[in-house]
């Protein structure tokens, strides 16, 4: 079992002939990911690989393919109307990988998904794999295994790290989602929080934070109320310095929370177990699965 | 990105916001000119991209133009937050009744651009806030339906009972929601929004953010860009395509994703080492990305270890390598290198740096360690 | 009982210092409406007729008096908007009676009041009555006595004449409703009659329909399969010229639907007795209620 | 409102759509010197407000100046669905590869604006979509978040397989929605929307039809207004405020609201009677609109007899009972009068009617049957 993809992933690539989508296309389908179509506008009646046909737009690819996850690698401006398209035609899951999507614009997408009941995961996020099952995004396969832990983060390069560690370790995991960094994201901590709860294959949960917003705190008291699983988590950026503050506003509207010390305690406070480096993350998991 | 106070009330003009009468000067002799030309007592105000101006003195009230011209020859040169001041704007005093305060930001926790306004502006606005939030008006707008009139006319009663000036205050609240959008802001702020004795409202002093991402379609607003008020280093990384920091440690890192640059800088830290900055090569990589991460780092002559912590997904660990050959052969290093890099295309990585004389880990911790003793004093292959 | 509207309705009257809107406060509070508000920006903390109190707002009124329901007299610019900040306030019903609303503010109006799960009458109708309960918007009350017949029409002064014909013949109303007759509006037959079948009170309707759209074809689809109640009914514009078309694409949209034959053929098909003149339905209401 | 091709046209290409050059020509010699200037064949086009220009014969392809000037000859003073052509458009003739077909409308089932594209344009298009509608594709409009990329590209490649036709489309569809909305258009055709044998697309004909409750923000399209293209007793009403549509038989009506005006005329019908126009005096009233109903009914010769039919809601019948006797005290009527009043202050109105020697009932059935009677040969009080 696993959350939001399995087996039954049926994958449109949109971009898929752009220099990213196609290299991770590739990488997909090497996964085992069951990539049913790709949309690059202009290209329909082509095929991608000489396997996967391209249609013009997600409509089109929906009503041939049975698609029913999209995942978007276009350019920042066109990321928008790729999300809108994918939800419009039907796509229950769309995975933006583009980073560098104008936060007003996700001010319209972010309703837009709700009110039509998909899940959007990202913008500006690597993906999810669920090993041995499906990838959609650009999580390096190699570094997962099948296995009992759901991951969740909101960067990219440190959940490779931390699942690498895990699986090093014979650790593996149910689902890893990456939800992205930027200020308006389609998924967030507790909606993946909630699937793995549950997930009856997931045993324990790895969580990555980082400093600013309230997302981690919110999270925190998701776990306390809510989770009856093991949640380890971490949060980056102790070290950094603070940033600069966004005029009055930004002060006014943050108020004095987002740092990482304010999360660990709240981190605590919910008995999320906290992993000081990222290769903590081996010992404490280990220990929470027996 | 940032934009001057001058840039931002001339946008906001340009929606229809009343703002005060001003011309830049870079000279005492063009300050003491403007003020002479509008006759009226006027403001010298420092144009940076700093906070707290006022109360570092690089905003002063002049009668006269000779007093203009003195207070120009004070803040011009004058260094604020380390950014030094080389222009004034030079605007007419505006009579003040009461100072409000307005502010757009776009807010995470509501998904939405929310307006903050307050009766009690000026300055100490945060205060406000911590102090007595009930004197804040939070109004969210849903950009599918734009700022309705209802809502900027909810925002002008709360700050003025008379029907005038919340009339007045509604207009231009909808001219900052425009601007604010057309522009592409993560941030608009007018602080303070002033109503004068005659009951007329003025924009006293205006910020705005732009978000980055939305510079692309909007030419006219990168146009706006001071690089001669940003640190040089920053410009340089920023036309790399590289988000850099310069921090006061020794050990250089050059990370891609900012989670993982983050959590290396702490793992730097925990291990009793100081990162020298914050360094991310972001996602979709090429080999001209390290070269000039690497220009930059070498540059800052702290740098006593170069840390390398590369986790390949969409960045191509071959790409990494390749640009670590080609800038070390063209400027050969003086300090150290430690490269740790895994993920995707390892082996062709590998391999790259091996051949040219390189060695490189698979592990964080590992490599995190040996960049601090070597930092501390010790030598990398 | 009634539909919509009854004793417990708390009404705030938006534009209530208008022409318009003080003539029609005045006949309400007579018909013994319970007006608790209204709304002028400006005039917050005068009161009207010394008896209800005015506010900047809608907001304002309806956390100082409870306000459940709103009626809307603001000229034709501000009627979206006032609609608006109404279902915003918390309004459960909105009636707007201004005439002429630009049809594609409504395209926004429509989507925002049922997002919030609110109901709007109108714009462009008379406004709601449940006789001895309340009156909100400009039916004349005295046209109106309270019994058995639930009363639905697109039009305004025909809704009148008819109600009239009923009462002088001793057949009282539940509620009488006028949905308004613009292109796009809050409430339809459908929405009322759905409304009317659930009413304990209500014995049998009166629909009023005219020449143009689908609307009655749907309604009468509505009552073969979904009531139980019987339904009289009557299309305005028999003898009307036809309009003038609207380009192409008026032809191609509404194809040759939308004629009064058609409707009344319609109506006959799903048992719904067919009034010639307004007068009929006197006769035929009371042979149903019979 | 309607307006002519012509500036339906300039409107488009405001928002960048692109249409063939063109100049308007009153005079056979104008259209002559245009043609001449062109220095190509020409489309001579009749400016009226009536669908079926080409049919009617008013819209003439020249090879040559003394050509246009023969064709505008013909065509300037032709009358077409009763009106005169007064002005002609004389426009460059496109090369024609192929015709499509593109519109928007507010559609009342989907509350929103639909746009019907085909990529079998040109007149007759009406008949494909009885015949053959998978030709057209239906593509409705969230307003609230605007026509996406997406569904105008849908459309583009609907259109045309090749992609820089869809393209340019595509773009054309944004174009036509921005011109749409910000008109406040109830309906936008470009039919034919043409493609170039060279690959170009352009707009050969244009029609726009304004939503009359927007007028009131669009000064600029109220502008447009050519009053000369339509009959004078409807624009005298609807300089009134009153809606007015002249028909063929002899009970003048005056009604208030749409529905009971039908159902008032439908029951002069079945009484044997024929009306002899479709007049609604609105909700809102004063007198003045009464004097205003009364003078532009008795214009009609046709009219044997006056019928009023009044129930008051918004509609206040003193106003209307005041307006009665105003009109008919300055312009004595030369025909008979019935007046059927109930409503808002209906005793004040009967109590005004009777003052000044009218007689009036409260009943619409009995109304109606003494006015059919009176128009054909008795006489009311």
């Amino acid at each position: 079992m696993s959350i939001f993809i399995n087996k039954d992933t049926k994958l449109v690539v949109q971009g898929i002939t752009g220099r990213d989508g196609s290299f991770h296309t590739k990488q997909a389908i090497e996964y085992g990911t069951n990539v049913v179509a790709g949309v690059t506008p202009g290209k329909g009646r082509q095929t991608f690989e000489g396997a996967v046909p391209i249609f013009n737009n997600v409509y089109d690819a929906v009503a041939k393919t049975g698609a029913n996850t999209s995942v978007i690698y276009v350019p920042p401006m066109g990321a928008a109307d790729a999300i809108m398209e994918a939800v419009d035609a039907g796509i229950a899951l769309v995975v933006c990988i583009t980073e560098g999507v104008p936060v007003l614009d996700m001010t319209k997408v972010y309703p837009f998904v709700k009110e039509r009941g998909a899940r959007l995961v990202g913008p500006n996020c690597p993906g999810v794999i669920s090993p041995a099952q499906a990838k959609v995004g650009i999580i390096p396969g190699r570094i997962c295994i099948p296995g009992p832990v759901g991951v969740v983060s909101r960067s990219g390069t440190l959940t490779y790290e931390v699942v690498y560690q895990l699986t090093r370790a014979g650790i593996g995991q149910t689902t890893c989602v990456g939800i992205g960094g930027d200020p308006i994201n389609g998924t967030n901590f507790i909606d993946c929080l909630s699937a793995f709860e549950k997930d009856p294959s997931t045993k324990a949960v790895a969580l990555m934070g980082e400093i600013g917003g309230t997302d981690e705190q919110e999270a925190a008291d998701f776990v306390k109320n809510h989770m009856t699983k093991p949640v380890v988590g971490f949060i980056a950026g102790q070290t950094a310095p603070p940033g600069r503050r966004m005029g009055h506003a930004g002060a006014i509207i943050s108020g004095s929370a987002g740092t990482a010390a304010e999360k660990v305690e709240a981190f605590k406070a919910a008995g999320i177990g906290v992993a000081v480096r990222p290769m903590d993350f081996v010992e404490l998991i280990r220990a929470k699965l027996h | 990105m940032n934009i001057h106070e001058y840039q931002a009330k001339e946008l906001l003009h340009g929606f229809g916001v009343p703002i005060p009468n001003g011309k830049i000067a870079t000279t005492p002799a063009e300050a003491e000119a403007i003020a002479k030309e509008f006759g009226v007592a006027v403001m010298v105000k420092a144009q940076v991209h700093a906070g707290g101006r006022g109360k570092a003195g690089g905003v002063k009230f002049c009668k006269t133009p000779a007093d203009a011209r003195e207070k120009a020859t004070a803040i011009l040169g004058m260094q604020i937050k380390g950014l030094t001041v080389e222009k004034v704007l030079v605007t007419v005093a505006a009579d003040i009744g009461s100072e409000a305060y307005v502010g757009i930001i776009v807010d995470r926790q509501r998904k939405k651009p929310v307006f903050m306004v307050s009766a009690a502006g000026g300055i100490d606005i945060e205060q406000v806030a911590a102090q007595t939030p009930e004197k804040i008006l939070y109004l969210p707008v849903d950009t599918r339906y734009g700022l309705r009139g209802y809502e900027a006319m909810r925002m002008g009663f709360f700050l003025y009972r008379d029907v005038k000036l919340a009339k007045q205050a509604a207009k231009i609240m909808q001219q900052l929601y425009s601007a604010f959008m057309a522009s592409g802001c993560s941030l608009a702020e007018i602080n303070p929004l002033v109503a004068t004795p005659a009951g007329e409202l003025i924009a006293v002093d205006g910020k705005m953010v732009i978000d980055d991402n939305e510079l692309d379609r909007h030419a006219e607003i990168e146009a706006l860009r001071d690089v001669s008020s940003e640190a040089a280093s920053e410009v340089d990384a920023r036309n790399c395509n590289l988000t850099f920091i310069k921090l006061d440690g020794n050990v250089g890192c050059v990370v891609n994703g900012a989670g993982l640059a983050m959590a290396t800088m702490d793992l730097v830290k925990y291990y009793g080492g100081e990162p020298a900055n914050f360094l991310d090569i972001g996602g979709s990589s090429n080999p001209e990305k390290v070269v000039n991460a690497l220009r930059i780092i070498t540059a800052d002559a702290n740098v006593k270890c170069i840390l390398f912590n590369i986790f390949g997904g969409i960045t191509r660990t071959d790409d990494v390598a390749n640009g670590i050959v080609t800038a070390t052969k063209a400027n050969p290093l003086k300090v150290p290198i430690v490269i740790r890099l895994t993920g995707t295309n390892e082996e062709i990585a590998m391999k790259i740096l091996t051949d040219n004389g390189f060695s490189a880990s698979a592990d964080m911790d590992e490599a995190v360690k040996k960049a601090v003793a070597t930092a501390k004093g010790g030598k990398a292959a």
